[in-house]
């Protein structure tokens, strides 16, 4: 489903991806964490060609996206759902015009869109706020409203960046639920994260970068914290 | 995808765009209006001003004013003369109590004056309507000199400078209507493309957005261009509707005041044909506009 | 707080504002020129369509062509009846010398010609030059009338419905221009306005954050007001620049024309006076703009 | 320092705050927290009178804000630093602008905003990335920014809403410890997270909203998770 082979990521002369490589199959979920400006955004940037990589192949359903002509990238990413790590919600629209804005123009009549929208905001109890706009939101809010997005088209692959910096515990532990159920039903998950308890506590594949570099390809659940915190984030 | 309903969901987003952004849109419909406008003002003075290039071409004219011995044989001879010269449009011939006459006309208050007054003091004349070229052309002193000469002729009228002045007034006057009306329309074009640039710069955000969640390019920029299109037309009748209120204003203005010496214009307003070109002019500029502010390097910000 | 660093700092910042935005300056600057210019070619044509205007006054003449019998006691005495009226200005003897050299001069080519004419079909005549007001005056009437009644008189003239279309013409086109030059100078400073509003709202977001982090108002609006002052002053120095041009232009072209009726008029550019006037009104426009544009309730956004 | 008296505050006709009363003494160092939702931006924003309480009295430093002339606003603001939630970083305009911007128009010369910019980003280690804007920078690097523009100006309150959401636990930690210097230096700190954890390990007094409500005042440190856990957290 995703295929990094030996990516690097370059900006005026910084590299902040070097030799990238990494699978997820299809239907995976897979973790994506390490320290802040690893580089974790930008690889996901990588796969919905919101950047073009300066080296080496990304292959994403089948499709060879560091060669892929601007034509087709809006395919390419409707079939995706991505959470933003700043959400990138429409200032001016609503929760639901938000959630459903692309539908509306690939003719989706309105009472289904809002029978979907609705269905999906219910999933991050967000349903009562239908109306609202974003910012008359918390941030918590805003987070959920990005992730209902997402996830309103039964995307075959989700890209979640930080989904869940902004929420409780409870919150966040029900939204990688709600991720773990879609990844259940055949879509491919890639989340990124700092949050090493929800990395526990889902016990599921993780790619650790650090400065660019994967330093953990696979990092199994309910290992001891230590063999992850190598930075050594105090524990509770 | 079912593409009748993307369609109207196109339109009437774009419909929405510009309703949601109510202050931008009638912004930019003004600022539409008044470059539309004042190409529309270009059109009104030349419109109305055209009875005066027009009076211009009338004047020229020869009148020969005749000597009272003159005989018919010697109008007729000028006449001959003048009809065997390209120069000439019409002949009219004036007799003493019809320059009178007019002058009555001319004076009201005057006329009956003018008819018992002991003799006509007013002598017989030709006029010589030329044509248009004749002004110009090489025949014309020759001409003059020859109608000069003639036995009958008392004196020959034909006020050249005067013409030459005139003449030179209405030609400059086309020529800066024709560089005014060039930049006006080049000035309105740039405004509505730069207004519709400017209303996307407003909207890069949401641009970027619906760019990164797979919105199709078409939908993208086809609120933007539709708006574009909208904006033009609304600025364009907007436009004509200010026009349309001067002119009125004018009219009630030369109406309203005492000076006659204004009552021989009848002030008109822009022929159907020009508010139609203007209006066509609103939508292609306003189209224009939006393709190109929606060219992708813009889009991009 | 340090004030004089302080005020320095808006300074530098309203500059580097419009040069980190050059795009949208140069498009704002272009658009108040756009106005402006208008304006200045509205002046640009009127100043060089005076010459016509001053024409047409000269042209309020009574000419009183005389009898070949004429004497000199005729004509002392047309000229006591003439300064006995208030209407005339000036008076003038025309001999019919005087009359064939003016003639020459009028048609060069035809110069020699006239004078080898065998006799002198031009008479002589009395060129009374109207003072502006005689002619609507309604002491002209009776005036004319005794002129043309006078034993020595052969012809009046004093074509009056020429007259009255003329100075209609220039009255309705001073109004229009009047008319139009306020529709331009409203629709110059409703530009600057909003060209200095959208950049403020295409900078909505920089300003809540700015009030958030508490920046005090007058850094928050001072940019913008110096940036429209200095948008308005740019845009009247290229408004003056086009003009320039394009009067240099016309002049070209008006030398290179052979269109020998065109000589007469003299290009002339805008008066040092105007330009001032003009360049002030896109200062004024500018802070105007400004000051419209970050009234509370706008930056509020 | 801060005082809130029976205040509420009501966005067309939701009553998202209701009847908070607390206190923070000068040189406090006070926690905000509470599920995605309760109130807690909301009660920073009327702080620094970003909005206006439907009802009650709030002082801070001895001045009623609810009834605050606008012109006094500003001033209020830079006698604080603020962290947003959205970080609210001038989109175009570097991180050395950013962090200094205010004191530019103070007359602050531009080699002692520099020197000052420098010494606070080194803070939240990012003073090699002065000359960067915001959008060439990671979520978790423009929090830090944010960070270090609301400390550069040594203020008498910190309010900070989320301050620790896009860092990895080793950053977050840093972070909470810079806080803590900086309380001991006399400034009263107020930090809005829901990140339990932190709290916590800090061991300060937690105000915890819910719904609108202030369901308990004082929270010490080192209490079992249970005594905040009330929505029930998964522990991990
Ligand atoms: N457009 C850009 N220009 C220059 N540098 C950039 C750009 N975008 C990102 N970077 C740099 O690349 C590095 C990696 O950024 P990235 O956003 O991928 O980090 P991250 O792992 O997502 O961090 P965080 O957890 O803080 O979000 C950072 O140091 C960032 O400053
Ligand atoms: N301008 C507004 N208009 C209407 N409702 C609003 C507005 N601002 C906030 N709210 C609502 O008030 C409630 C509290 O919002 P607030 O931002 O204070 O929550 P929070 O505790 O900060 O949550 P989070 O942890 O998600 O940031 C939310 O339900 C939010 O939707
Ligand atoms: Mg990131
Ligand atoms: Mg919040």
């Amino acid at each position: 489903m995703i295929e990094f082979y030996r990516v690097a990521k370059e900006y005026q002369g910084r590299r902040v991806l070097k030799d990238v490589t990494f699978k997820a199959k299809k239907g995976e979920f897979l973790f994506l964490t390490g320290p802040s400006g690893a580089g974790k955004s930008t690889l996901l940037r990588l796969i919905f060609h919101a950047e073009k990589p300066s080296e080496g192949q990304i292959i994403v359903n089948g499709m060879n996206v560091s060669g892929m002509p601007a034509s087709r990238v809006p395919a390419l990413r409707r079939s995706m759902g991505i959470v933003f790590q700043d959400y990138k919600l429409l200032p001016r629209r609503t929760v639901l015009e938000n959630v459903t804005y692309v539908q509306k123009f690939l003719g989706v009549p309105a009472a289904e869109r809002r029978r979907k929208a609705y269905q999906t905001l219910r999933l991050v109890e967000l349903h009562h706020r239908m109306a609202a706009l974003p910012e008359e939101l918390s941030g918590g809010e805003q987070q959920r409203v990005a992730l209902a997005r997402a996830l309103v088209n039964d995307p075959v692959l989700l890209i979640a960046d930080e989904p869940t910096g902004n929420l409780d515990h409870r919150l966040a532990s029900e939204v990688m639920k709600l991720l773990q159920d879609v990844s259940v039903r055949g879509t491919t998950v890639l989340v990124a994260t700092h949050d090493m308890d929800l990395i526990r506590a889902a016990g599921r594949r993780c790619v650790t970068l650090d400065r660019g570099r994967v330093v953990e390809g696979l990092v199994e659940a309910a290992l001891p914290p230590q063999a992850q915190g190598k930075r050594g984030e105090p524990e509770p | 995808m079912n593409r009748p309903a993307a369609l109207a969901a196109l339109v009437s987003e774009a419909f929405e765009g510009l309703v949601r952004a109510r202050r931008m849109t009638s912004l930019s419909v003004v600022l539409i209006a008044i470059s539309i406008g004042l190409v529309g003002a270009f059109f009104l003075v030349a419109e109305n001003l055209r009875s005066v290039v027009e009076t211009v071409r009338d004047e020229s004219t020869v009148t020969v004013f005749l000597k009272s011995s003159a005989t018919e044989a010697d109008r007729a001879d000028l006449e001959r003369l003048a009809q065997a010269t390209r120069l000439v449009m019409k002949l009219r011939r004036v007799s003493p109590d019809e320059a009178r006459a007019r002058f009555s006309t001319w004076w009201k208050s005057l006329g009956p004056a003018a008819r018992s007054l002991p003799g006509n003091p007013f002598p017989a004349s030709i006029e010589m309507e030329l044509e248009p070229a004749a002004v110009s052309s090489e025949a014309l002193p020759p001409f003059l000199k020859l109608l000069a000469a003639h036995r009958a002729a008392e004196e020959v009228q034909f006020d050249v400078e005067w013409i030459r002045r005139l003449r030179g007034a209405v030609a400059l006057a086309r020529l800066t209507g024709l560089v005014l009306a060039a930049l006006l329309t080049l000035g309105a074009a740039f405004t509505i493309a730069n207004v519709v640039r400017l209303t996307i710069l407003l909207h890069r955000d949401e641009i970027e957005i619906l760019r990164l969640v797979g919105a199709p390019e078409l939908l993208i920029r086809g609120p933007f261009l539709l708006g574009g299109l909208v904006q033009g037309f609304l600025g364009a009748l907007l436009a004509l509707a200010l026009l349309w209120i001067v002119t009125r204003a004018v009219l009630a203005w030369v109406a309203a005041t005492k000076n006659a010496l204004l009552g021989v214009f009848a002030v008109r307003f822009l022929p159907g044909s020009t508010c139609l070109m203007l209006i066509a002019f609103g939508l292609v500029a306003g189209l224009l506009g939006g393709i190109l502010a929606v060219r992708r390097r813009n889009l991009a910000g």
